[in-house]
């Protein structure tokens, strides 16, 4: 069952690492794109690139039937789903089963039986792993929900059935909020997972936001490769994490890691795989859902372990053995991830598409830049706003903070608002850096980080006069009817301000 | 030459000489020496007393927004004239919070109220849909709907006014 | 002994990673830059910078009177020398301390101990370690060299007494060669290191190139961090190193070790230093030359290791203890560097100066960009042609190898020649992939990549043919007068070509 | 339109039609679908029959230099009507080997030939130092040293005539 060529079915930073996960294992690649992202930095880095229709993921990234086509037409053999999109969908992985191409992740029943959240809390109940109280099954109506959330009690937690990432996600403090979040969660959820089923969960106050990360191949062995801590989170979605968690401990990784590798194997799971918990305050965790793809956040398991995980995952769809133990797992120092979102911080949160005019990344020791875009290259309304992972590795968790600091300080976007400005002040902040973390941490030290001021608002002001004196002069200078030559020159140089060059 | 910088928590004066890379600004009573240049696509670099900054600047429709350290500035610069002009010639930007306009190019995923309806401020408006995240609008204050200029599943451009709102 | 603020008297990427180093250490960076240098990488990325000359390096990067003088008026603590320019100049450590600044780097005695090649070289005699037969002695004259040529034989190695990096070093294959290689010996190294003495030394042939990092602090601690071999060479310049040596087992290395650790222990060195050793093709290893400052290809170790290298040079600097011994060092996978040089492979290696109007590094997955360029950047013809070090770390040498084939592909330098090429021809070559490496192989293989041809022969013309195509569509559109705000958009913005945005 | 590419392993004939990114080139026998775009400065995305391939244009005085893959090419590109007329109008590098120009700027540190010199193939003739390299340049072919126009310790650009052989 050797794989020679991948379909990703997906766009965006993770095609990217798809792509290059192939490539270093002699795989061929083949990219998808919709009509909006023929450009876009995945389709430029696969072997292969063909379009999949219109810009709205319902019309391509969501279209198993188109996706499925040219996965046969290009001649692969296998297809990686990424993350979202189709990537939790069972109907996906068996549609690929039924063309004959190999699904890089879980059996369609493993996706179905972990996937579907009321399903695995079923499961996690029967092997008594301990969970926070809530529906098992999903609100069938708002009359239903009306009911199940009084006797849950309120705040309470509305969450899609399906998907992850904080999608279809809500809390809902009142019996008032109730109805306008449910159709929010609902609408995000049927747009995000094409599943608008929701079910409510009792609200934990300051949680932690733990997950394990397992490995599983066809021959029955199990692995898990450590936790990740997520619980920096801005609208129920992470923004920040790392590994080792500060809150675990080895007794508690153990145990945590027990009881994660126990579900998986009930369910017949293959593949990489994250059962997420959530840790209150006295540090008992309880189970809350198995994402059963890839996480975003993976790069901060492989920095600490030295495996890399998509490489792991093609093995293991290849049907090879892991060829390694738990004892083998022998993680190093820490790392961290910050996500480079195009929003907003200080306007909402708004999304911010746009064009990247200037780009300059992180780089140098330990820095790692898990990017989708690059300079010149469009940021589309039509998609997540994720452009990038910024993961950098330290000795210890002081260490990887400070180039945390570092790296976050050199990362330069123009022409779309990103989350740095954010990210930097929570990596800067005593809370972060004593490990006080929790999934409330961001909401409540975004007000402070309204009102610094000082001499940098000046600096801003020099920047901002100086750029529009430029403008004008630019403006006053007689329009030049360009050489041939000059004209192109122009176009592939970037202007040169302030003398010559 | 003579500008005017407006920002959120103020507005600056501020004079510019010098050319050829090498300024002196002068903003209220302060004066900066600056060496600056233009490195890359809106990446400035400043020397100002040895101390190095890179500042990125981000055209955003009027004003610019600037980064430098880890703070951002919105600031709209004008010649001193135009700034003059503008602000004694009656500024349209004085109604606003009574018009909703669309911030980003997204898609309306539902529309919460109809023309007449009395809001409170905090109240939802509407919903856009954009990179797969749902943004609520609400009323900046108490009124009542005078327009609803459109509808569900629409899909709108920045700056298209949505809902407009009578005190 | 407290560091706070450090000078940094160096440019290009190795000023970026010192100023790297000393924001993760929460220590304020000094740039200095010369005339050609305003808009160079490491003085956008340091905290402070201040000119110091001409573009000539001999008029400002290895000014000691103003290099001390900057540092005094930045009131910096510390002076960080990097390597080249005056990091191996006692005279320099000892103006820096007389002016009351640490000197990060070993004291004067031990630089004129083990710097000076000819020292160097008599201490290792005294230890017992084998060295290649040659001059301890510089040669004083033409007629002395030609004598002692003689009875050393031909072919022999001309050797700069003071420096490295291949700077002032020529092989002669016989004796009508050898006024013309002594004379381009000493006006190199007279150049580059401000002193014109060479010895000369039997040459070895299909040697291998294995050195090892030692760090030594001031509490008498010395360890040694494994080994690099640097066999992939063109002019005597290094172009790709790694670590661990495919020839080195865990019993020669702990010879080298010894044997390293032994000499510098003799000479009183502090601070982070390397011995080289040459090591023929019965795996016997000679001893070389110290050299007493980091090297360009310190990365290596770092990503094996796990130890931040300019780190320990400020720690061991501030008086810290290294805290770990020799046991504590512990090795993991294997990492590979590639030197981005500014020179044209296919044009005789020529220098390649220039402004880089496009520029797309290698990212993601255990893939480091050491740069000191970014788009848009002038390429100076006064430094040496060093752009950027591509590093990847792998669990093994030939994941290393994969991954380096993969990030090698990613990097598109535009507007500059670059030794991108060769790399990637070298790094997929069998001898490469088999470690089977010599000082020559460069030069041996270098002939069978000219001749490559094909489809890919095709699709250049394709691109070159659209490019003029495009050139000259620009040409025949009216001249616009752009107005005002368009024309600043247009300065901001690339080009776009084949399509609206 | 029609071109002629020059590489150094022969001349092609090429013929464009197309727009909008989306083109047909006809090389020789071989014919081309091309969807092309320019993603960054001078680096572009072609599809071809899926295939997707990222190339360098390094404009490089008349000619250009492509990377593709791990290949690079020098290839001058010229419209078919230029073309005919330079090389039916006499070229004036036909006796290129006979003239050393400086093909880079730097310093010349050392002279090897005064006029009237004998040189054979492979004779070093000067030395350029640039980027902290000396540069030897040799003799082409065997010839008598006409003019030297240069002397150590000068500093040339690229282009400079340094040296003049007669055959």
């Amino acid at each position: 069952m050797k794989i020679t060529k991948v379909l990703i079915a997906n766009r965006g930073e993770i095609a990217v690492r798809v792509v290059r996960a192939c490539r270093e294992q002699g795989i061929a690649s083949v990219a998808v794109f919709s009509e909006a992202d023929r450009e876009a930095l995945h389709v430029l880095m696969a072997d292969e690139a063909y379009p999949i229709g219109p810009a709205p993921a319902t019309e391509s990234y969501l279209r198993i039937d188109r996706l499925v086509a040219a996965a046969k037409a290009a001649g692969a053999d296998a297809v990686h789903p990424g993350y979202g999109f189709l990537a939790e969908n069972a109907a996906f992985a068996e549609a690929c089963a039924a063309a004959g191409l190999v699904f890089v992740g879980p059996p369609p029943s493993a996706i179905r039986a972990m996937g579907d959240k009321t399903a695995a809390r079923r499961i996690a109940r029967e092997m008594g792993v301990p969970m926070v109280p809530g529906t098992i099954e999903p609100v069938a109506s708002d009359a239903a929900a009306r009911t199940t959330a009084a006797e849950i009690g309120y705040p309470l937690m509305i969450k899609a059935a399906l998907g992850g990432g904080g999608k279809g996600m809500r809390l809902v403090r009142a019996a008032g909020e109730l109805e306008g979040a449910l159709r929010a969660a609902r609408s995000e959820a049927a747009g995000a997972f094409g599943d608008s089923a929701v079910y409510l969960e009792r609200y934990v106050s300051e949680p932690r936001h733990v997950e394990m990360q397992v490995l599983a191949d066809t021959h029955g062995n199990v692995v898990h490769l450590g936790e990740r801590e997520c619980s920096i989170q801005r609208r129920h979605q992470k923004l920040i994490e790392e590994s080792p968690s500060p809150c675990v401990d080895p007794a508690m990784r153990a145990r945590m890691g027990e009881a994660a590798c126990r579900i998986v194997e009930a369910a017949g799971y293959v593949n990489a795989g994250t059962v997420e918990f959530l840790v209150d305050s006295e540090r008992n965790f309880y189970f809350l859902e198995v994402n059963t793809r890839l996480q975003v956040e993976h790069p901060v398991t492989e920095l600490v372990t030295g495996i890399d995980l998509v490489r792991e995952q093609l093995r293991i769809a290849a049907g090879e053995p892991l060829g390694y133990t738990q004892a083998d797992v022998v993680p190093r120092g820490a790392a961290i991830e910050c996500r480079i979102n195009a929003e907003d911080p200080f306007g909402g949160w708004l999304p911010s598409p746009g064009t990247i005019t200037g780009l300059r990344g992180a780089a140098g020791p330990w820095v790692r830049d898990d990017s989708g875009v690059y300079e010149g290259c469009a940021v589309s309304r039509f998609y997540d706003t994720l452009l990038a992972k910024l993961i950098v590795w330290g000795a210890d968790r002081a260490a990887a903070i400070a180039r945390m600091a570092r790296a976050l300080a050199e990362y330069k976007v123009v022409g779309v608002r990103t989350t740095i400005p954010v990210l930097a002040h929570v990596v800067a902040h005593e809370d972060f850096r004593a490990g006080r973390l929790s999934t409330h941490l961001l909401d409540r030290i975004l007000p402070e980080l309204a009102g610094s001021r000082g001499r940098l608002r000046s600096v801003a002001i020099v920047a901002a006069v100086l750029a529009e004196h430029e403008r004008l002069g630019r403006r006053t200078l007689p329009p030049e009817a360009p050489s041939s030559t000059d004209a192109w020159r122009a176009a592939l140089r970037p202007g040169v301000w302030g003398g010559r060059r | 030459m003579r500008f005017v910088a407006t920002l959120a928590d103020g507005v600056e004066k501020v004079e510019v000489a010098g050319a050829g890379g090498s300024y002196r600004l002068t903003i209220g009573a302060e004066v900066w020496e600056v060496d600056a240049r233009l490195t890359a696509q809106g990446i400035y670099s400043l020397l100002i007393g040895g101390v190095s900054y890179v500042a990125e600047v981000t055209d955003d429709g009027g004003a610019c927004v600037v980064d430098v350290g880890d703070e951002a500035w919105v600031i709209r610069v004008e010649e001193e004239t135009r700034h003059i002009i503008r602000t004694h010639g009656g500024d349209a930007s004085g109604h606003a919070g009574q018009t909703l306009t669309a911030p980003l190019p997204g898609k309306i995923t539902h529309v919460a109220v109809a023309v007449g309806d009395r809001v409170e401020k905090g109240d939802t408006l509407l919903v856009i849909e954009a990179m797969k995240m749902e943004n609520e609008f609400r009323a900046g204050a108490a009124g009542t709907v005078a327009e609803v200029r459109v509808q569900a599943g629409q899909a709108v451009n920045a700056g298209d006014v949505l809902v407009v709102l009578e005190a």
